[in-house]
Formats: C-alpha cells, structure tokens, sequence
C-alpha cells in the first residue's frame, strides 16, 4: 500500500473498569487491545465487527474522546494522544465524528440550526449569514429542508436525527470524518444520498473516511479497505474487494454468510457461527476465535495469532494461507424480472426529468461542492 | 467507593480546621465585648481585666486560635463564658435534641415534599399541580413563627393534644419525646417540604419525557413504579443536594422555631453564644455543624454516585 | 406537689458572686437566703441575720445570725461561714460582687452566731446590699471545693436545693428538707424553664404546662384578666428606661443633643410619656422622668412627670439654636418592644422638630458602643436596686462605673457621695432631691418609663406577694386542689 | 373469537402533531393474524414509530395526538383503552423494541433489573425467578458474559448490547404481538441474523405476530409475510412479501428499492429519490410523493385510493401498473 | 422547499415568547409580580396616608374603612405601610437572590465542571461559608458596612450562595455525563461555549426553582437583618419586619401579621408561576 498515511494507531489499548469489589481485584473489560492501523489520505476505511467487539471504543480512541490506557495515535505527525487541550481542540475541525447514538449526542436544548451552526462558530467559520446559508445547504443535501433548522432534536425521527449528526459532521469540511455507523439508522434511499454525498467529498477534498457499520453491503459499496475486528482485536485488512471476494480469516468469512439479502426466501448459507459468545473480560487464550472457530485446531487454542503481512493484506490467523474459505460471490441477480424492468422505467423517467442518472455524478442534491 | 469515602473522610480534616480559622476570624472581628457582657451591671476595671487574661482575650487573635485548637485537639472545648459549662458537655446535651428535631422534620418534609412533587408534575397544568403549588408556596410563605404559634393555640391551649413546648429526651420516654417534637418538626417541616416540592416537580418535568419513562410504560408497569422507579429515581440529583443541604441548615439554624417551642437545641444556643460573644460555645458548634456539613456533603456526593452511575466516570 | 415557672431568659452561671442576670436572681430567690430581705415596701427585714446594729459612727455593722440553719450540704451556717462568704465575694478575682461590698474592710466573728462587719466609710447602700447576691450565703465548704465552677452545682441555703441544668431547658430544685423556714414551703419540686417568646409562655401557661410565669407582655394583660382560670399580679420595679445621651464620651458627644442640654430638654418636653404607656404598654407601665418611680419615697415631687408641651420644645429648640430641628441617631436594642417604644418617640419627636435616626443593634455591640462612646445617643435602662444610690450614683458621678454618658458635674458628685454616707434617711432625700435637680437641668438620661413586673399565674396558685424587685418568693405559696 | 380473526386490526388510524394541519400518519390501515410478521418500510420520518408508539399507547400527548381510526387488538380497541388495561396489556400481550437504545434505557438501573421488572410485573414470580428469566434472555439475544451483565449499566455496554437488552426486555414475557422499531439496525450481521432467528423462533413458539420496522430490505425480505410501504405519514404500497418484492408498482416502492446498494461488485454510483419529504404545513393534498416523482400527471392533485391488484397487493398509485402509462413526460411548469 | 412552515417551526426567540404568552401560569405570574412592581414604584403617588403617620387614637385597630388593612402597633396605617415596603422587600428579595446566583453558579458550574482540585477548594469553601453561622457574617458586615439595604441584600446573596454553588455543581456533575456533551467536545468546542450551550441550559430548571424560593427566604431574612443593625431601619417599612413586629401581636392583632404574609405569599406566587413559564418554555421538549 502506497499513499501517504493520515492517521496511524501504535498498540492502541483501552480497558475499562466494570466492577469494582470492596476486596479483590477489579473485573476489567479489554474493550480495545492492541490494535495498529495506518489509514491513508483519502481513502474509505471500514471497520466491521462482531457488536461489542470494541468497535465505537476504537472509534472514540482515534479522535481522542476517551484516553487510551496504552499506545497512540498519530495525525498530521503529532500524537494526539499527548496533544495539550487547546492544539487538540483546533484539531477537531480537520477530525470529524459521526455518533452512533443520534438522539442522546444531540443537545435536546438547541435547535437543530443551532446544533450544525455550532462547529462552524467554534472554529470561527464565515459571518453570520454565511454560517446560515451553510447551514441551510447542509440540511439540504441530507435530505431536511432549511425550515427544520429551527426544530429540536425530539421532533425528529431516528433517521433524521442521524442525519443532523451527519450535517454536523461536516460543517467544517473536515479532512476526516470518523462515522460510528453513520447510516445505519437511514432508510435506504436517504442512506443513497448520504453515500453519494460522502463519496464526493472524497473525491472533490481528498475527504479521508473511517466507517463503521454493520450493513456490509454499504460497505462494499463505499470502502477502499475494511478493518475485521473480533473481541477487542483486529483480525484481518484487506481491500474491500478482496475481502469480500476472498476472505482469509474464519471470522469474516462467518460474517459474511450472515448477510442479509434482499430477496425473498431464505437466508443463501446458513453458516451459523456455534458457540458461546466469549465472555470479554476473560477472553479465551490463543487465538480468541477459537472457541466459535470450525477450522480451530489445538495450537490455535494456546497460541495467540499475530497480525502478518500477506499479500495485499494483514490477517491473524495460523492458517491463513491454506483455508479454504468462501467469500461473496455473484452481483444482485436477485432481483426478478418484472422488478427490473420498474427500475428502469424508473431511471428513464428521472433521466427524463433532466434529472441525474446513476452514472452521471450530478445528482442535483450533491451537485454543488462543500468547502 | 469505600476509597471514596476515606478519601473524602480524609480530606475533612483540614476542611474542618479551615472552617474553625474562618469562624474564630470572623469572631473576632465581632463588634462587643464578651468580657462587657459578662461583667453585666457591675463593671469592675480589675475584674474585667482579670477576665481578659483568664481567657486569653488579651492574646493577639492567632495565638488565641492556637491555644483553642490545641485544647480542641485534646477534647477541650473550652467553656462557656456564660454560663461556665464545658462546651463538650453542652454540646452533648444539646446535639441529641437537634438531631432529633432535623431528622423529624426532614421526614416531615420528605413525605409531603416529594409525594407532592411527584404529583404535581405528574398532573401538570390540572387543578391537582396547582393546588399543590398553592399549598408548598403558602408553607413557604407562612412564616414559621406564625404557624408555630398558631398550632400551639389550637393543638395545645385549646385542644390540649401535645404539649405547647419544651424537651423530652429521648431515652426518657420515647413516645412523649416524639411527641412533644411533633409541632416543631412539622413547622420546620413543612417550610421544607415546599422547597422539595418545588424542585421534585421541576426534574421530575424533566425526566417524565425521557425515553426510558416510555419504555417503563411500555412495560405495563403501574404509573406508580413509573413514577418513583425509573422518573423520581432519575430526578433525585437536585433532590438529594437541597435535601443534604437542608438538613445541614436544620441542624443549625432552626433558631426561630427553637426558640418558639422551647426546644433546648443548637440553633437557640448558637444565638444567644453569638449575642453574648461566647466564643468557645460559637466556635464548639460551629465544629459540629461544621462536620455535619461535610458529613453531608460526602453523603450528597455518594448519592450521585449511585443515582448516576455515570458520574464515577466523569 | 411541684411548680413550674416561665423565665424571659436563660439564666447565667449560678454563682451569687459571679452572676448578672435578672433572671439568675429569680432562681437564686429560691436557692439562696440572703442575710437580710426586703418586704414589699422595701423595708429591710431579717433572713438569715435575725437582728443588726450599727455603731453611732456608721463604722461598725453586728448581725445576729440564726440558729440552726445548715447548708443544702450540711455545713452548718455561722459567722465563720458569713466571714467566707464576704472574704469570697470581695476576694475572689472573678466576683462580681467588689464594689458592692467595698465599704467592708474587716468581718469578725463575735461569737459563733453573731459577726461584725467593719467599714471604711459609712455606707448607707450596705443593708440594700446585703438584701441582694452580695448578701446571699453559699456553703463555704463547696465554695471552696469547686471554687471558680460553683455555679455548675450550686450550694447555698434556701428553701430549694439544687437538682440539674440543663441550658436554655430547665432548672431543677427541690425542696430542702432542713430548711429553717420548711413549713412555709409547699412545693416538692420547682421547675424554671426559661421561654423566651411571651406568647407562647402565656400558651404554656394557659395549657397548663406552666403554673405561673414572669414578665407578662403588656399587651397580654386585657387577655389575662379576661380569662377567668388565669390571675395576674403585678409590681412597678425598681428600675427606669430611658434615653442616655452622650455628654461628653469621645467626639462623638459632639453633636446638638449631646453638646446642649436644652436640646434633651426639648426633647423629653416633645414626648408624651402617658401615651407611651398606653401605646406601647396598654397602660401597664409608670410614666417617669426620675430615676425612682414617682410611687418611690425618694423621688422628687417638685418635678413630676411633665406632659408633652411642643410649642415649649419648639422654642428651647429655637432658644438652643436650632430653628429647623435637628437630627439625632439613637441606637436601640434590638427588641420588638423597645424599638415599638423609640418609634413612638421618633414620632413625637419628629413634631417638634427633632428628627431621630434609630439604629438597632444586638445588645453586646450596643453595649460596647455605649461604653466606648461610639455612640449618640441610647436606648437603655437598669433593673433597679433597693436603694435609692444604686439607681443613681454609678451613673451620674463623674468616675461612675457605667457612666457612658461621662456626665460630669461636681456639685451632683458631692451630693451623690454625701447621700450614700448617711444612714438618715431624710438628709439623703435632701441630697437626692437637690441633686435630681440639677439632672432636670442637664438630663445626661432622658428617663421615659418605669416597668411595671407583671406574674400571670394559674388560679390555683395561691398566696404569691408581688414585691417591687421583680423576685418569685415562694414562701407563703401553695397550689390549692 | 375466529381464528382466522386478525389478532391487530388498524383501521385509519391518523396521528397529528398540534398546531399542524396534515395529520403526520394519514389513515393507515392494516391488520396481522397471529403467527404473521408485517414488516413496515419507508423514508425515515414518514411515521412508522408514530405508528408504532400509537398502538402502545405511548404517543407524547400533548403535542401529538391519535386523530381517528380504530386498533383491535384481540377484539379491543387498543386507542380506546383505559391507561390500567393498557398497562395489563403492555409488556405482557404486546412488546415494543424501541429505536434509540441508549435513551430508552433508564441509565441509573441495571440491565438485568430493567427485564426482571416486567416479568415481576406481568408473571408475578419472585424476585430470584425473574432475574433467572433476566439471564436467560440475556443469554438468548447472546450477549456475552450474559451473568456479568445482568449488573451492568446501560452506559456500560455497547450500542449492539443495549440493542439486545431491549429486545431481552421486550421478548420476556413472550408477547403476542412484537412491534420491533428497527431493532437489528445497530448489530452486525452475525448477530443480527441469530436475532432474527430468535424472534422467528419465538414466532413459531407462541404463534406471536409481529410488526418489523427495519430499513434494511435483506431483513424484510427474510422475515416478512406482509410488507407495507409508507411515504409521508400514508401507506402507499401493502401486499405479500414476494409481491411487492418481485413486482413493485409504486414509484416510490420502486426508488427505494432502486437505492439499495448492490452486495456485487463496486458499483459507481447509487441510485437516489431526488428532493426531500415536504414538510407537514407543506404537504400536497393529494398523492404526497407527486412532489418528487417522476411520473406524476395533474391527475396527482387527488389522493390516490389504495387500490388492489389483486393477491391481496395493495398500491395507492393513479398510474400503476406504470407500464401502462403512457407518457412519461413531466408535467406542470 | 423555501417556504418554512411558519406554525412549526418559528425563529427561536420567538417561538419562547409565543410559549410564555401561551403560557398560563406565567401570564398570571407576570401579572401579579407587574402588579407588586408597579406599587412598589408607584408608592409616592397613591392615595394613602404616610407611612410613618401614626395616630396614637387608633393604635392596632382592625380593619375599616378609615384603615383597610387596619393599624400596626403604634397606629401607622398598614396599608400605607404595605404599599412603601414594597420596593425594600421586593429589592431585598430579587437583588439577593440575584448576587446569590450571580456568585453561586459559576463557582458551582466550576466546581462540576474541572472537577479536580478546583472542585476541592470551591466545595471545602462552600463547606466554610456553611457553617459559618450566618448571625455572625451578619453582625460583623452591620458593624463594617453599617445599616443599609444594600448591604443586607449582599449578606443574604452570601449567606444564600453556597445553596447555589451546591446545586449548580451536581447538576452539571450530572451533565457532563450526557452523550451530547462528548458530542461538543468531538467538534472541538472550547470550554466557554462547552458551559454556556450545553451545561447552563441543561443546568437551569432546579437553579430556576431555586431562585424563584430563595426569594421568599430573602424577603423574611432582610427583617431579622434590619433587627441587627443591617438593613432597612425603623421607622421605614419593610414586609419582612412588619412581620417580625406582628409576631407579638399575634393574638391581639391578627392582621398585622396577615397582610405581609400575603405579599410576601403572592409575591413568590409570582415568581415561582414566572419561573414555571420560564421553565417550560426554555424546553424545547415542552408543548
Ligand atoms: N414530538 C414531535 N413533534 C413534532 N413532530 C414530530 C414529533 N415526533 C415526531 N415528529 C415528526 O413525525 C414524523 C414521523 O416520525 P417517526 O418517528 O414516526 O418517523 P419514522 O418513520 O420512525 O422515521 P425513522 O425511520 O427515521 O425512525 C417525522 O417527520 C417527525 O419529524
Ligand atoms: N464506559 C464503559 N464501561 C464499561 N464497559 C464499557 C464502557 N464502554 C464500553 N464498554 C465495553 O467495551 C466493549 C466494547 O464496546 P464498544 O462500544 O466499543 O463496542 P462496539 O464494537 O462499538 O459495539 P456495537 O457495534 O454494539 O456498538 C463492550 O464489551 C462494552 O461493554
Ligand atoms: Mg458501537
Ligand atoms: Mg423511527
Ligand atoms: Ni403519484
């Protein structure tokens, strides 16, 4: 991998503590154990994982929401990690996060201008009516209207609370955003302009992207790479592509049999993970996949795999070069027949309309740029 | 939180000593002479003279400190000037009383108060919460000699109920001693459970839209757990610090209402301590009042610490 | 059987020699004798001395002392015990009792029973005195056990022993079972509880939790005698109130009303001092402008209690050299009824062109001011004594000990003086009247009124003798059926 | 009762906000027989979890307020319910998973204390039994050290664990009907499906019916019998999951589909709706979608009826079956 | 999509006017606490006797048509006295109330928000201020400062500050555990628009609350303050010692005591309705 790396995570560790008895030692949650990464300018990188697995926790580390326990982070050659308050704060207009809760990280107090106008106040962003017709653009291309600016938090739905998170995000055209699953809670049409909206801004500002989300199919859509994590670790990178095609490790492979499709009927494999869940504050030794995995075998019992190079990809597992696993194959031939042909009566009408088609990157929501 | 606890324990010492510097300075600084006070109708210049120097008021105000916080280190309290009773003693006659009154009064205050609150903003807007209000803002509004007194004419002269003042200890006869408390703690009662009310209805307004008051609904729980498990529960943050607060004030400050029912307590004592420019009495309660407000304060803190779990995080 | 009295206040510390408050006195009239006492008339009679005599030159005092009195601790009361009392209260170095008995320069025991006191001067107040704590007797022997602290456990030998105290809650006695006069003693047990507040001590008293109580509110008293399970009795003490002006105390005497005394005089001519006693006082009061009460042998019939005139304030005003008025600051202890009584004044005042400042002050603050003369003018007054100097000389004599006003003038010093040498009582009223004279003139204390003691008692209470000292003697007292 | 009865029938049911005219939720009709899933999809804020919350009995009122329409629910109508037979039925008959998981978990309580109540409340068991049936649904939504758990706090757990401890709390006291408001959108896949499996399961135990909100199209196509689509508050397209699947008739039915990204290689671009949902004060009287669709002719100016096609597929389109239009040509200045 | 839907979705300030309007507790509030405001100011000019008229023929009278409200105890019209003790009473009471808050939550907010041993000093100082008894702090600022109702309303916002502090701190010790806190602080927002934005208006209703009883407290307090040489003096009115004087009389002269006890009643009535209208329309959660 060439390019030049934005951000960069050494041996990040983060533990919390859950309960502490009057006596005796303090059980300890590993939510992130030693996780390197290098994101590069420009690129889309999707974290994928297991619910629990330390995913939001990583999220929070890279931006410096919480402190690490152990490692750092480095953006723009400065760890963060040891960054005084101010610098760190100056920071955050280039360093972006999309919350994954989006009604309870939204002050019920301010309205929802309020709330998108405030990043661009902090770093001292345009006048006051500049600030406005920004705001009003972004409420705009995700899809609200400038009028609900002056509306509250508790008068949206989930999805349109997502979306505000969203705009807030990218008020100050930030040069990366870290989404903790950013559009999973939008309706799939919405989540199509937020995408599109994402994607240009990459393209147009080098926008450097770090994705969270559960809906692999969005992230085959949108990723360069994707991050596999398990149980606080990260257990296989590879390019998007390559990890959805040829997947190396038993994990993702689980992972991916697990999708969803959008076709009537039932699920395509039923390569049900088997096993209890690993308890996070014991976590198994060895390999910590080893307990759910069909391919374990007794060294991976006792001996904790490491993160190696392999071409084009980094995985952890003993026996990655010789699994024979099964990634995704085949395109959307889901679809029937009767269906498609809507679509594209669809795409002609809008087409017709002098509107935009998918091929042409001029959807009128996105058509003018952020800067 | 047990280190919790010892380390705020800890930090209460030096509080405790400030709080003495503070009280002695401002003493001090006092205009009157406690010597004049007590040389009364007679003003020998020799036996003034002799006061002062027997109780060290002749000493510059640091060294008079010392030699009070040195004694107070040993148990020695001093006395009191007045009435030359050690001021350890007095204290230990007069903190049973007090603690009783406050402890009274503040479960007067709790029951009316947050069942009142709860009500009204559950009810907001209905006659209810305006009844209610109108109720909490008069006990606020009564003043407490007035209503004092106005009980003591009905319950005492003319119902002959309960006695119109004074004590009974405790370990006396527990049921007279909590008897002849009642009036007293229902006037110092119920000018708190105006301001309980007030503050209950207003979180609770607060909490009784959250999410999670939904979801308790969603559960079929009766309105009843609703209310005090998952809204009063979320509420209690404001609560519990006037709560905390009030009963640190209770215990010092009932004078008025002390000094109505006869009640033998801290507050009257402090007062006449003060007019009479008894310092070793001043400074002996002060002490107290002063640990319990810390004692208090630890309390108030440990409360949110279970309210609000998250608050051990911060 | 047991009685239960409501004090104003909670008394100080329990020692004769040590103690300063009205109240203390109540009590000790039930735990100490005295070696004499007064009758209602202020006759002095026998206590525990059951006869005197003094020498022809007023040099020696002989007391008899009775037979057969013993301390509540079983020490027998003799001479011996007498002289120790005297020694404890000129000699102990926190007695506040020295300048009562200051005239005392030797005691001697004749025999067991009878001591002689003999005096550097004559002393005229000595008897009154010996009336008063300086003449109460404590047991020599706990005396000289707790010294300093005796008054945690006081032991003396009056009708009452000492039970328990507790502060600003009760006072326990009980009765002495030895004591001399134990049949004209009808109580088991006396309770003192001290409640401030006057109405809720006449609700206690109402609800039958107390069996009589001391200084009736003046407002209550319609109520009293209207209630028909309620009696009142009531006495015109001893004392005065009234306004001291500062003369010549520090700079702060610089001002009209302390520079001129036709200003104070202007002043007393505007108030109208009966209708300050009905206003304020429902009439219970004395009107006053001396320091006895006009009912007192020792007042000054040649000036009596003048009415209000204006127009004659208006023109001493004029005549002093203030046609507009002035203004006054009067400092006002910080009771609802003294300063009900300075707003009258204020108002009074006022119409004549006398514009009064009041500041209220807690009573130590204005007790300091008062004495360190940072003041103007001030509302105070004195419980009174028995005799007539005691309501007069430490006052108004240039080296008086509570002369804040520092009222100087020679000729009032040297009757004064010449009054309290004398033990004929009609050359002291010489003296006192040429004196008060003078203070008319010069009024360094505008006197207003004089309290009245008034006891609210249950009807049950029979046989109580009101007495001008404002005491509780419970001898003769009983609690019928 | 019949047993072919609909266990929840809504008839025209309206939701309005006050102070606005449009009702937010305009007439919606549907009905589910025991045993039935209905999955409802649609733009985010056209109203499904208004809907949802109605039929709980949970709409903050004021400012919204139910506007008509009648739900029976085992032949009572469930709007008209006093707040003591709402609660009998609440948590017990039928459960509700909420959209916002940290917000509907009340952050000062325990996890395990939060399911155990509603079984205390509804089962009447002691105190030991319901945590036991707390663990025990904790484990069955597999949330890890399940034990450990039941002690923890909401602010403790992450956003897929609070996730499944509401869905723990709704399936407790296995309720008739599950009215799931999007309750997979915060897991991943592996879990999501075992979820799924588990509410299925359920299903075919208790014969329970169940209404899924869910943005995510794979899930409805896996779990669903019955689809109904919604745009703006009104139901514009309703039928067997296969129908619409296969033959969708409603513009806006066919954009949404449309959108969804491909699970095959890259594609360049997606597909969107363009424009956004009209606001309330804003919204057209008749076909609200007309504002944004391709298709619409003057004939739009009128709301369009629910109209059938036949194998119960419902569509409320002036132009469907679109093939059958003739000129797609836009309309209007 | 231009044309804003002018009943949902007013500008903000608006919108918190047409609540309060809308509002019916604070409509009644304002009216009543415009209704004390304008006799306060108003006293000069209405048509009642002097304040410190008195009329020794008519001393604790009943009330009757010569004197509505009656006479106090040495004859001054209690109406009249009424009508001039506004200004003192209702100052006393707000511009305590006001330096109580003033100094009480921003150290309080402090304390709650750095933690620390910022929270250390401001809570063992809270602890002082406590315990202190409050007679003293009062007999020394009479003595310093001297009599004037400045200096009492500075001794009461003192003596009422630590109530404040206390409040503020919990609060915003219970804020600063919200998500959408760690939201601010994820745009880089500095600590000032940290505590402005997010802290104080999430912090505000029990401090609302709070404010709007301390004032009945104030308004009592001044009298025992004037009794101590702070404060107003006699002979001028205030309802706090007007109260304090009708304590002795309550039995002969019940309304002495009654008509300050109103005012005072209605006065935090005022408030505290206000404070409610304020509240909720401050809440955007609040229809
Ligand atoms: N309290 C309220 N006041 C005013 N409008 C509200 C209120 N609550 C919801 N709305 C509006 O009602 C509409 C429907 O909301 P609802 O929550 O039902 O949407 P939803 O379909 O669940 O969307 P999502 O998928 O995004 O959760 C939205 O436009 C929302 O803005
Ligand atoms: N404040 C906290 N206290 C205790 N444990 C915590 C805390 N925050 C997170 N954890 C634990 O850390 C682990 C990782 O949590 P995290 O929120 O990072 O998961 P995630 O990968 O984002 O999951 P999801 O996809 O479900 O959001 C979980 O086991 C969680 O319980
Ligand atoms: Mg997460
Ligand atoms: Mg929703
Ligand atoms: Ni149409």
């Amino acid at each position: 991998m060439s390019g030049d790396i934005i951000l960069r995570a050494e041996g990040l560790k983060r533990s919390f503590v859950t309960r502490k008895p009057l006596f005796g030692p303090a059980t300890v949650v590993q939510a992130v154990d030693g996780v390197d990464l290098s994101i590069l300018k420009g690129e889309t990188f999707a974290i994928v994982g297991e619910s629990g697995c330390g995913k939001s926790t990583l999220a929070r580390l890279l931006v410096r929401l919480i402190d690490p326990s152990e490692g750092s982070v480095w953006y723009d050659g400065a760890d963060i990690a040891q960054l005084p308050p101010e610098a760190l704060r100056a920071l955050r207009s280039d360093l972006q996060f999309i919350f994954q809760d989006p009604f309870s990280s939204l002050n019920p107090q301010m309205t929802v201008g309020a709330l998108i106008e405030e990043p661009l106040i902090t770093h001292g962003i345009g006048d006051k009516d500049e600030r406005r017709a920004r705001v009003d653009d972004l409420l705009t291309r995700i899809g609200l209207t400038p009028a609900h600016a002056d509306r509250y938090p508790h008068e949206f739905s989930g999805g349109q609370r997502q979306r505000v998170g969203i705009a807030r995000a990218l008020a100050t055209g930030p040069k990366v955003i870290i989404g903790d699953e950013p559009v999973s809670a939008l309706d799939v049409s919405i989540q199509a302009q937020v995408v599109n909206i994402l994607e240009d801004l990459k393209e147009a500002f080098g926008l450097t992207l770090v994705v969270i989300a559960h809906d692999l199919a969005v992230i085959r859509h949108m990723a360069d790479r994707v991050a596999v994590m398990y149980l606080g670790e990260i257990v296989e990178v590879a390019p998007a592509e390559g990890l959805f095609t040829a997947p190396r490790h038993p994990y993702t492979e689980t992972l991916l049999a697990a999708i969803p499709i959008a076709r009537v009927g039932p699920r395509r494999a039923k390569a049900r993970i088997e096993g209890d869940l690993p308890n996070p504050t014991a976590p198994p030794p060895g390999c910590r996949f080893h307990t759910r995995c069909s391919h374990a075998q007794d060294r991976c019992k006792t001996e904790r795999p490491t993160l190696r190079d392999l071409t084009g990809r980094q995985v952890a597992c003993h026996f990655a070069e010789t699994l024979d696993l099964t990634g995704l194959t085949g395109g959307d031939a889901a679809r029937s027949p009767s269906a498609r042909a809507r679509f594209a009566l669809y795409r002609a009408a809008r087409a017709q309309e002098g509107g935009i088609t998918a091929s042409e990157k001029t959807d009128s929501s996105t058509k003018e740029t952020l800067s | 939180m047990l280190a919790f606890l010892g380390r705020r324990i800890l930090i209460a010492i030096p509080t405790i000593i400030l709080i003495s510097i503070f009280v002695f300075g401002m003493q001090k600084l006092l205009p009157g002479d406690p010597v004049l006070v007590m040389a009364g109708e007679d003003r020998n210049p020799e036996v003034m003279e002799f006061l002062r120097e027997k109780y060290r008021l002749n000493d510059p105000i640091p060294v008079q400190y010392f030699t009070w916080i040195g004694n107070a280190l040993q148990g020695d309290l001093g006395i009191s000037l007045r009435t030359q009773q050690p001021v350890t003693e007095l204290i230990g006659e007069k903190l049973p009383v007090t603690i009783q009154l406050a402890i009274m009064a503040l479960i007067i205050a709790l029951s009316i108060g947050i069942p009142a609150g709860v009500l009204s903003a559950y009810k907001k807007g209905t006659w209810v919460d305006w009844i209610a209000n109108l109720v909490a803002l008069s006990g606020l509004s009564i003043p407490n000699f007035w209503l004092g007194i106005m009980l003591i004419l009905l319950v005492s002269v003319n119902l002959g109920w309960l006695p119109a003042s004074g004590y009974r200890p405790l370990t006396d006869d527990p049921l007279q001693s909590i008897l002849t408390m009642l009036m007293p703690a229902f006037v110092l009662g119920t000018g708190l459970a105006a301001t309980l009310m007030r503050h209950t209805r207003s979180a609770m307004l607060g909490v009784l839209r959250s999410d999670y008051v939904r979801t308790a609904r969603a559960k079929g729980l009766s309105e009843q757990v609703v209310l005090i498990k998952h809204a009063l529960r979320n509420a209690l943050v404001p609560i519990v610090t006037v709560t905390t607060l009030l009963f640190g004030e209770l215990l010092a400050g009932a004078v008025l209402t002390e000094q109505i029912f006869t009640i033998p307590g801290f507050g009257k004592l402090i007062v006449d301590a003060v007019f009479n420019r008894d310092y070793a009495v001043v400074q002996g309660i002060v002490l107290c009042t002063g640990i319990a407000f810390i004692a208090m304060n630890i309390l108030a803190d440990a409360a949110y610490r279970v309210l609000s779990p998250r608050m051990k995080d911060a | 059987a047991d009685l239960r009295i409501g004090l104003q206040e909670d008394p100080d510390v329990l020692d004769p020699d040590q103690s300063r408050t009205f109240v203390g006195r109540i009590v000790y009239a039930s735990l100490c004798d005295k070696l004499v006492d007064i009758t209602p008339e202020l006759v002095i009679v026998p206590q525990l001395a059951s006869g005197w005599s003094w020498s022809d030159d007023g040099l020696e005092l002989t007391m008899t002392l009775r037979d057969g009195v013993t301390f509540h601790d079983g020490t027998p009361f003799n001479a011996e015990a007498v002289i120790a009392n005297v020694d404890r209260s000129q000699n102990m170095d926190e007695s506040r009792r020295k300048s009562e008995l200051s005239s005392i320069t030797g005691a001697e025991a004749v025999d067991d029973l009878t001591v002689k006191f003999t005096l550097g001067a004559p002393d005229a107040t000595l008897l009154a005195q010996l009336a008063d704590r300086a003449g109460m007797m404590v047991s020599p022997t706990a005396a000289s056990e707790a010294g300093v602290d005796f008054g945690l456990n006081p032991v003396c030998s009056g009708p009452f022993k000492f039970v328990e105290r507790v502060q600003q809650d009760r006072i326990v006695l009980e009765k002495f079972a030895e004591y001399w006069n134990a049949d004209s003693i009808n109580f088991d047990k006396v309770l003192f509880l001290p409640i401030p507040d006057t109405t809720v001590r006449l609700a206690n008293l109402r609800s039958g939790d107390l069996d009589m109580l001391e200084r009736l509110a003046a407002t209550d008293v319609t109520s009293v005698k209207e209630d028909g399970s309620l009696q009142m009795e009531q006495a015109v003490s001893l004392g005065y109130q009234g306004i001291t002006v500062n003369v010549a105390n520090t700079d702060r005497a610089a001002n009209p009303l302390g520079e001129n005394s036709a200003v104070r005089r202007a002043l007393s001519l505007a108030i109208d001092r009966s209708v300050i006693n009905q206003v304020v006082f429902e009439g219970a009061f004395a009107a006053g402008n001396q320091p006895f009460p006009p009912t007192s042998p020792w007042y000054n019939k040649d000036f009596p209690v003048p009415g209000r005139d204006i127009e004659a304030a208006k023109a001493l005003l004029e005549e002093a050299g203030f046609p507009d008025g002035v203004t006054v600051e009067v400092q006002v202890p910080n009771n609802p009824v003294q300063m009900q009584l300075m707003q009258v004044v204020q108002a009074m005042a006022a119409e004549a062109g006398i514009n009064i400042e009041l500041l209220a002050k807690e009573f130590a603050t204005l007790l300091s001011d008062q004495s360190a003369g940072a003041y103007t003018a001030s509302q105070v007054g004195w419980s009174g004594r028995v005799d007539p100097d005691g309501n007069i000389h430490q006052f108004m004599t240039t080296d008086g000990g509570i002369n804040d006003s520092h009222y100087s003038n020679a000729e009032v010093d040297g009757l004064l003086n010449s009054a309290r040498v004398s033990n004929d009582m009609a050359t002291r009223k010489k003296d006192y009247d040429a004196a008060l004279a003078i203070l008319q003139e010069d009024m360094p204390i505008i006197y207003l009124y004089h309290q009245a003691w008034i006891w609210a008692l249950d009807e049950k209470v029979q046989g109580f003798v009101p007495y001008p000292d404002g005491m509780i003697r419970l001898e003769g007292v009983s609690l019928s059926e | 009762m019949n047993l072919n009865a609909p266990l929840l029938d809504v008839r025209d049911l309206s939701i309005q906000v006050a102070g606005v005219r449009p009702p937010l939720v305009d007439r919606i009709s549907f009905s589910l027989r025991a045993g039935q899933t209905l999955c409802i999809v649609g733009e985010s804020g056209c109203g499904k979890s208004l809907t949802s919350l109605a039929l709980m009995g949970l709409l903050q009122t004021p400012p919204l307020s139910i506007a008509g329409g009648t739900a029976q629910f085992a032949g009572r109508d469930l709007l008209t319910m006093t707040r003591r037979e709402l609660g009998q039925v609440r948590g017990d008959r039928m459960a509700m998973i909420f959209q916002e998981p940290m917000s509907s978990l009340n952050p000062s309580l325990k996890i395990g204390e939060q399911i155990a109540e509603a079984v205390r409340r509804h089962k009447g068991v002691s105190r030991e039994a319901a945590r036991a049936r707390a663990l025990e649904m904790l484990e069955r939504v597999r949330i890890p050290a399940a034990a450990k758990r039941l002690d923890a706090y909401p602010h403790e757990l992450s956003g897929g664990m609070r996730q499944r401890a509401m869905i723990a709390m709704a399936l407790a006291n296995d309720p008739e009907l599950l009215i799931a408001d999007e309750p997979t959108t915060a897991l991943d896949v592996t879990i999501q499906a075992q979820i799924l499996d588990l509410m299925r399961d359920l299903q075919a135990e208790t014969g329970a019916a169940m209404i899924l909100i869910t943005h995510d199209l794979g899930v409805v196509a896996e779990m669903a019998d019955q689809v109904a689509v919604m745009y703006a508050g009104r139901i514009v397209e309703t039928g067997p999951v296969a129908q619409v699947f296969d033959d969708p008739q409603h513009p806006y039915t066919i954009g949404l589909m449309s959108s969804m990204p491909s699970l095959g290689a890259r594609s360049d671009r997606l597909v969107t709706i363009p424009g956004v949902v009209p606001q309330a004060a804003a919204m057209p009287d008749g076909c609200r979608f007309s504002t944004r669709c391709p298709f619409r002719t003057p004939i739009c100016d009128n709301v369009p009826p629910l109209t059938s096609l036949g194998n119960e597929h419902e569509v409320a389109c002036f132009h469907a079956p679109l093939e059958q239009t003739p000129k797609l040509r836009v309309v209007g200045a | 999509m231009t044309d804003a839907n002018a009943t949902l979705a007013p500008r903000t300030p608006s919108r918190f006017w047409r609540k309060m309007r809308a509002s019916k507790s604070a409509s009644l509030g304002a009216v009543i606490v415009a209704f004390f405001v304008f006799i306060a100011l108003a006293a000069p000019i209405l048509p009642v006797p002097g304040p410190t008229e008195t009329d020794w023929g008519a001393v604790r009278k009943a009330p009757s048509a010569a004197h509505l409200f009656g006479t106090d105890e040495i004859g001054r019209d209690v109406l009249s006295r009424m009508i001039w003790g506004a200004q003192a009473s209702l100052l006393a009471g707000v511009v305590s109330v006001l330096i109580a808050v003033a100094l009480g939550v921003p150290l309080g907010m402090l304390s709650g928000y750095l933690r620390g041993w910022t929270d250390a000093v401001i809570s063992r100082f809270t602890e002082a201020l406590l315990a202190a008894p409050f007679l003293i702090l009062a007999i020394a600022l009479a003595a310093f400062l001297g009599p004037s109702l400045s200096n009492a309303m500075i001794a009461i916002g003192l003596s009422a500050m630590p109530l404040f502090i206390r409040l503020a701190r919990a609060q915003t010790m219970s804020v600063m555990t919200e998500d959408y806190v760690e939201s601010a602080r994820a745009i880089g927002l500095g600590h000032f628009s940290l505590i402005r934005k997010y802290i104080l208006p999430n912090i505000f209703p029990p401090i609302l609350v709070q404010s709007t009883l301390t004032i009945a407290t104030a308004i009592i307090a001044e009298a025992s303050l004037s009794f101590l040489g702070l404060g107003q003096q006699p002979p001028a009115p205030s309802w706090g010692s007007m109260l304090n004087v009708a304590k002795n009389f309550l039995e002969q002269a019940h309304w002495m005591a009654m008509w300050p006890g109103i005012a005072i009643f209605l006065v935090v009535l005022g408030f505290n309705l206000l404070g409610d209208g304020l509240r909720d329309a401050l809440d955007p959660r609040d229809l």
